[in-house]
């Protein structure tokens, strides 16, 4: 089988998959269409597998064209390299465990097939983005994956009590991607009368060729690459969308709004490295943009006490981390924390699931505690994860964080004083989370302590291998320090991909590693001993809304962000609707025109004075009229 | 000599007949004043030699049109109702719009130029003799002279269905 | 020319057909034109015009009654009997569809329209023109809401005073030449300085019918009262006249017109997308939303016909044909969901898609056309609309952008309010099967659209570039 | 039967003028509609007269029929204006012009 067989039969399988569940899923018995979801996921998993196992140098795959014009031309055609293959991977693997979970979380839901659907079709529109062969292919798949977002986060669409919330959340999240895709447009509009070509090959061989640019069409063209990256990938000022996203049922959130969706900005700005390395300006902005939100976000994070909204702020904290890396040129190890992160937040989110799930959709800690000793395997796994995200020695996190924590200090060392606090900052929340919900004494009421359960295996088996994956996620990339044969492999894999093997990257040398992990180390084992404390030994809980001091309360109402937004932008947009529909629209315009036909009308009104019915005055009319007649002909004949 | 005299003497009667016509009070008097300003127009005619035309102003116009509008004056007995009277204003006005509208004519006819004769003398030709007129009217215009007869029908179904007394077309 | 004429003998035959059969025989002739324009769009040489009347010798008064088609007419032609077959579907279980009045203008005014994308001769393009109001006029006064004839009046009285101008300018023009014809007309040596009066009568009359900006208050209040039909053929295919005329009138008229009236045209397509979309946002009546999203998409349109690039002027059909679809989708929902609630007021309307979950599904990708996801023609118009506006000033292709944000707000507003959170009605009924085949059909069509815009393309291609050309001719008689 | 009339043109446009003016002057002032129909008929005259005056001038023959004609047509008009005249009598018991202003706007 050829490459391109390979990749049409990828791309087919969800598709068929989610058409299968969309037309027939209703008649279907429920384990059938979950069975279905999940195996075309496996399947295309596998498929993924072999164009892993062959892939060597970028293979770009025509399939048609869909407009031919004298200047340019727009093809669908799809790029086999190492980046998109392995992020097919992560989205492929992460997805298969996602479908998995969702046959036992969704189990009692109405609209079961419908949710594999929409699943299926993301995971198509996720894998059109990724494995597009050029920016006009990945803006299809960066459309769809909006909308089966949007699908997603609304899919409680008709719950009496949250289903208006939960559309709004889905509406702010599309639109507030839809001002992304429009940074995305232009960078298409620039590219396509800069190059005449969206091709990602083509464009790296002519960049690489030294084709000169002027140097604001470069910055033009990475900034709105970038504020299309700031859409998906919720980094500021876009953000706010993705914590209301969390309005979406849990796999969702761990799926598109953890693993793979919000990656897609870290994938398109690594996908275009070959400009961005033309636009040290735009870089900067992308490291100060980075740092700000993960600095913000984990701030959020402190208060939050909705389980899922704390992973949310953590999501765009790590994010913030990625794209530092980004802002920094190490794509390689943006894409190694891609990867990473996918694994442990897909992790927290699905644990996270399986509590709500055996809590029945209780989703505040406030009102968990002791959960250890009724969801053993839930708890284990999750303790993973935190300590993943937290940067415990040796696990995936750890490594990961550490790459950019490392070039960031190569690089400016003030900075990595400020991401070192949201570093600690990360740790304090996760642990937070972790101690109040599973240790302690239960706080929600009786019944619901007797209903909780451990959650079925199709829904802790993805979290087995998702904490093993965790846990040794951090072989796939290991600094030169342990191995120097193994070492960065996967840096060393992604050099295939167009424009990768430009970039070269020193890495710290061998004292600033260790000495940086040493820190990061006391960090996280610190806050791990002080959270200890503090929730355990002390049985500190988090405070009520009423309680909260200065600080807490910022946090809580993320800064108040949104109030913000609020009185920045939707208000006065929406009083500038109802002025102009209400002064320019009806007052101003439509009273301008019956203006003028009551001007006429006011005319008619007073020449109707003349036609008084007197024969004798029309007379005296028609002999003036005659006068005036002749008198003109006199004039004029002479 | 006599015969340029006698014209502008048959001019200035017919002016002052005519300001008779529209000056006087009494319509009957105006029917009376009109007449005699078609004799006058008709001695006109005779002495432009258009002896057929005089004589049909004398016997349509004098003699049928004028004893008509006498008639129905006689049948409406409208001579005791006294018309109200004009207002001063309209008559000013009137008198400066015809006034004016008189300058204005004679100032348009002046400038025309006559191209087919030398000098502007009206000739005296026979075109307006009985015979000559006749020839023209049965051989030229025929058509339009019976179809005139047409207009007269029409014209004569139209005043009689107009002035018959029936109830469902009156009230 | 059967084309032209069935039509005309299809709107007579209605008018005596009894009310029971009326329906079925009107979808049926609308089926009729529409597999023969199909056919015939099929067998198609876009290279050549194909003339139905040629008259090169008598003509009276200057007038030759010549009809033609190139690729653009029989795009038209084949969009106009498709929008008429699908507003004959759409209302197919409704009652006006049985009345046979109803029915003969519907091919009256099918009638009208064919004629005006396939008029060769000024003064016939304005006749068709003048009698496509008459039936879409008498429509609405017969079947539209009986509190608003004010609103009709003012939209009868405004658009046939924009034509008047229309009319004036095609006189003028005629008069340097020896008839209307399109050929000749084209080649008219019109005095440099009447031309840009010339244009601008056309414009005037285009402008009132698209609408543009300053033009358009005859058209949410005429929208929102119209019957459903007479909203779809209005918002469908009557505003393609306009379009269609400035491409194939306006625009090759005079280059150093085009050049004065470029700029001002374009500002004004740009304030007309940010309008629209601005008052969309917070308006509540369902239908209004919907006219004015109408004028933010036609005020891109406007614009890009304005720039007259190769690439502009072809995003600008596209989206035509778009604007079309779409339109018989939305305003075919609105009317679902006003008939469902019994009222247009998005605040009283919510959760329909729980209880008629058909009805939310299509509604659903209705909306997701309009929006112009890719895949759809709308992208692929969009796409090229902005990057010629962009091309041509990169501030008014960043305004332009904008529709795509405030679009998807007032799109989905408009859906979220009416088909989600707690359905506030039970028992109502879902989607009847005609309206379903209506709206899978502009599905099908604009997905279609979406990923073969080639075919459009090929289509008009030749017609469009001896446009071009014809643009460049006039000029250089001129000088 | 006079042989000759050398008089001038411009007597017979001056007096035909006048005629006319004053027909139109007995118009604007006069409000019974019989002497409107007579100046009226005044006017008619006028335009006769200075018809027939161009006609010997020209010798052209054509003029004199058409005056001949308009004799006819004025025949016409005043039947039928008097009887319209006499219909409106009987509506409304009088025939003084400004009752009739039914055609105010």
């Amino acid at each position: 089988m050829g490459f391109s067989t390979i990749v049409y039969i990828l791309l087919l399988l969800p598709l068929l998959g989610g058409l299968t569940n969309g037309l027939f899923g209703k008649h279907l018995p429920k384990q059938f269409s979950g069975a279905l979801g999940t195996g075309v996921i496996f399947s295309a998993f596998l498929c993924v597998l072999m164009l892993f196992n062959h892939v060597n140098e970028p293979v770009q795959i025509d399939l048609c064209n869909i407009l031919r014009f004298d200047s340019f031309s727009l093809e669908i055609n799809f790029l086999i390299d190492q980046l998109s293959v392995w992020m097919s991977l992560i989205i492929t693997g992460i997805g298969t465990l996602i479908h998995l979970f969702s046959m036992g979380y969704m189990k009692e839901d109405e609209g079961y097939y419908k949710f594999f659907t929409y699943l299926n079709l993301f995971i198509f529109a996720m894998l059109i983005l990724v494995l597009g062969g050029n920016y006009f292919v990945l803006f299809f798949g960066w459309e769809g994956v909006g909308i089966c977002s949007f699908l997603l986060i609304g899919f409680h669409y008709s719950d009496p009590v949250k289903g208006i919330s939960n559309s709004l959340a889905a509406r702010k999240a599309f639109v507030m991607n839809r001002i992304g895709d429009a940074g995305l447009i232009f960078a298409l509009f620039m590219l396509l009368s800069t190059f005449g070509t969206l091709n990602f090959v083509d464009i790296s061989e002519r960049l690489s060729e030294g084709v000169s640019m002027h140097h604001l069409t470069v910055l033009g063209i990475t900034l709105c690459l970038f504020l299309a990256a700031t859409g998906k990938s919720a980094q500021i000022p876009l953000f706010t969308w993705l914590p209301d996203a969390m309005a979406g049922p849990t796999p969702v959130s761990a799926l598109i709004h953890a693993a793979t969706m919000v990656t897609a900005g870290i994938y398109l700005v690594a996908r275009s490295n070959f400009l961005f390395e033309l636009a040290p300006l735009t870089q900067d902005i992308v490291l100060y943009i980075g740092i700000a939100t993960s600095l913000f976000a984990a701030f959020m994070a402190l208060r939050q006490n909705d389980i899922k909204k704390v992973l949310a702020y953590s999501t765009v904290s790590q994010l913030g981390l990625m794209v530092v890396a980004l802002g920094l040129g190490a794509y390689t190890v943006a894409i190694f924390h891609v990867t990473t992160h996918a694994f442990f937040k897909a992790l927290l989110f699905l644990g996270s699931g399986s509590v709500i799930h055996g809590m029945h959709h209780e989703q505040d800690i406030r009102k968990m505690g002791g959960l250890k000793k009724v969801m053993p395997i839930t708890h284990w796994t999750f303790l993973i994860g935190t300590l993943a995200i937290s940067g415990f020695p040796l696990l995936s996190g750890f490594y990961s964080k550490d790459e950019i924590i490392g070039h960031l200090f190569d690089q400016n060392p003030v900075l990595y004083g400020v991401i070192m606090v949201s570093v600690l900052m990360t740790a304090i929340y996760m642990f937070r989370l972790y101690f109040l919900t599973f240790h302690g004494t239960f706080r929600g009421t009786q019944s619901t302590w007797e209903h909780v359960h451990e959650s079925p295996w199709t829904m802790t088996l993805p979290l087995v291998i998702l904490s093993v994956f965790s846990a040794l996620g951090g072989l796939l990339n290991l600094p030169g320090l342990f191995f120097h044969e193994g070492a960065h492999w996967l840096s060393g894999y992604l050099h295939g991909a167009p424009g990768m093997h430009n970039i070269v990257h020193e890495t710290p040398n061998f004292s600033t590693t260790l000495g940086l992990m040493a820190v990061a180390s006391a960090l996280s084992i610190g806050v791990l001993a002080w959270a200890y404390q503090n929730y355990v030994r002390r049985g500190s809980v988090a405070k009520s809304d009423e309680a909260l001091n200065g600080w807490e309360k910022l946090s809580n109402r993320k800064l108040y962000w949104d109030e913000w937004y609020d009185w920045m932008v939707v208000k006065p947009i929406e009083w500038l609707g109802f002025q102009t529909n209400h002064t320019v629209e009806e007052r101003g315009l439509k009273s301008g025109i019956s203006g003028l036909g009551m001007l006429t009308g006011k005319a008619g009104n007073a020449l109707r004075k003349l036609q008084n019915g007197y024969v004798s005055s029309y007379l005296s009319w028609m002999v003036i009229g005659m006068i005036l007649l002749v008198v003109f002909y006199l004039l004029n004949g002479n | 000599m006599i015969a340029t005299l006698i014209t502008q003497i048959l001019g200035a009667l017919t002016i002052a007949a005519a300001m008779m016509v529209v000056l006087s009070k009494h319509p009957v008097r105006s029917v009376l004043y009109l007449v005699v300003t078609f004799f006058f127009i008709s001695g006109l005619y005779i002495m432009m030699n258009a002896q057929f035309l005089a004589i049909v102003n004398l016997i349509v116009y004098a003699g049928a049109i004028m004893v008509l509008f006498l008639f129905v004056l006689m049948l409406l007995n409208l001579n005791k109702e006294a018309e109200p009277k004009t207002p001063t204003l309209s008559w000013v006005i009137a008198s400066i719009a015809a006034g004016t509208l008189f300058i204005v004519f004679i100032a348009a006819l002046k400038d025309i130029v006559l191209v087919t004769r030398p000098g502007d003398q009206v000739a005296v030709s026979n075109i307006g003799l009985v015979k000559n007129l006749g020839n023209t009217l049965f051989t030229k215009y025929v058509v339009p002279f019976e179809i005139s007869s047409i207009l007269f029908i029409s014209a004569m179904v139209g005043a009689i269905l107009l002035a018959k007394r029936e109830k469902q077309t009156i009230d | 020319m059967e084309l032209i004429l069935l039509p005309l003998l299809f709107g007579i035959v209605s008018f005596f057909i009894p009310g029971r059969w009326g329906r079925i025989s009107s979808l049926l002739f609308a089926a009729i034109s529409l597999v023969a324009v199909t056919v015939k769009l099929f067998y198609f040489q876009p290279d050549v015009k194909e003339y139905f009347v040629n008259n090169t010798g008598t003509y009276v008064l200057g007038m030759t009654f010549n009809m033609a088609i190139d690729g653009l007419g029989i795009l038209m032609l084949g969009l106009s009997n498709l929008v008429i077959f699908l507003v004959a579907l759409s209302n197919f279980n409704r009652e006006e569809a049985s009345k046979p009045s109803f029915n003969g203008l519907l091919f009256l005014m099918q009638f009208g329209l064919n004629g005006v994308f396939a008029a060769e001769d000024g003064i016939l393009f304005y006749m068709f023109w003048e009698l496509t109001l008459i039936p879409v006029f008498l429509m609405l006064y017969w079947y539209g809401a009986k509190e608003n004839h004010k609103n009709l009046l003012t939209f009868f009285l405004y658009t046939l005073f924009g034509s008047l101008f229309m009319l004036l300018a095609i006189l003028a023009w005629g008069a340097y030449t020896p008839s209307y014809d399109y050929n000749k007309l084209m080649y008219a040596a019109v005095p440099s300085q009447y031309v840009c009066w010339i244009f601008t009568g056309f414009l005037l009359a285009f402008a009132v019918k698209i609408p543009l900006f300053p033009f358009h208050t005859w058209q949410p209040p005429t929208y929102s009262t119209a019957p459903m039909a007479g909203t779809m053929l209005l918002s469908a295919i009557m505003l393609k006249m306009a379009l269609f005329g400035m491409i194939k009138w306006m625009i090759p008229l005079s280059y150093s017109a085009l050049k004065f009236w470029q700029l001002p045209v374009i500002i004004l397509g740009i304030i007309g997308i940010l309008y629209g979309a601005v008052i969309a946002l917070r308006e509540n009546n369902m239908r209004k939303v919907f006219a004015f999203a109408s004028i933010s998409h036609l005020g891109l349109i406007a614009a890009g016909i304005m720039i007259f690039s190769f690439d502009a002027l072809m995003g600008s059909i596209i989206q035509m044909v778009n604007h079309s679809l779409i339109a018989v989708g939305l305003f075919l929902c609105a009317d679902i969901a006003t008939n469902r609630f019994g009222t247009s007021d998005l605040q009283q309307m919510g959760g329909l898609a729980k209880v008629a979950p058909r009805f939310g599904f299509w509604f659903a990708v209705t909306v997701l056309i309009a929006l112009s996801v890719p895949l759809t023609a709308g992208f692929i118009g969009e796409f090229l609309l902005i990057k010629a506006v962009f091309e041509y000033q990169a501030v008014f292709g960043i305004l332009a952008a904008l529709t795509l944000v405030l679009g998807a707000v007032y799109m989905i507003r408009a859906y979220q309010m009416s088909s989600m959170g707690a359905p506030k009605i039970t028992n109502v009924a879902d989607l009847h099967w005609n309206e379903m085949l209506v709206l899978a059909l502009v599905a099908v069509l604009a997905v279609f659209l979406g990923l073969y815009p080639n075919g459009i393309i090929s289509l008009v291609k030749p017609s469009i570039q001896h446009m071009l050309e014809n643009v460049q001719d006039t000029t250089n008689l001129i000088k | 039967m006079p042989t000759s009339t050398p008089i001038n043109i411009d007597f017979y446009i001056i007096l035909a003028t006048l005629l006319f003016v004053i027909g139109a002057f007995g118009v604007m002032i006069r409000r019974n509609m019989i002497v409107l129909l007579m100046c009226i008929e005044l006017m008619l005259n006028a335009v006769n007269l200075l018809m027939v005056a161009f006609s010997s001038y020209y010798n052209n023959a054509d003029a004199q029929i058409f005056v001949f004609f308009i004799i006819v047509v004025a025949a016409a008009e005043a039947t039928v204006g008097l009887s319209i005249l006499i219909l409106a009598y009987r509506q409304l018991r009088s025939i003084d012009i400004s009752i009739f202003n039914k055609l105010k706007g």
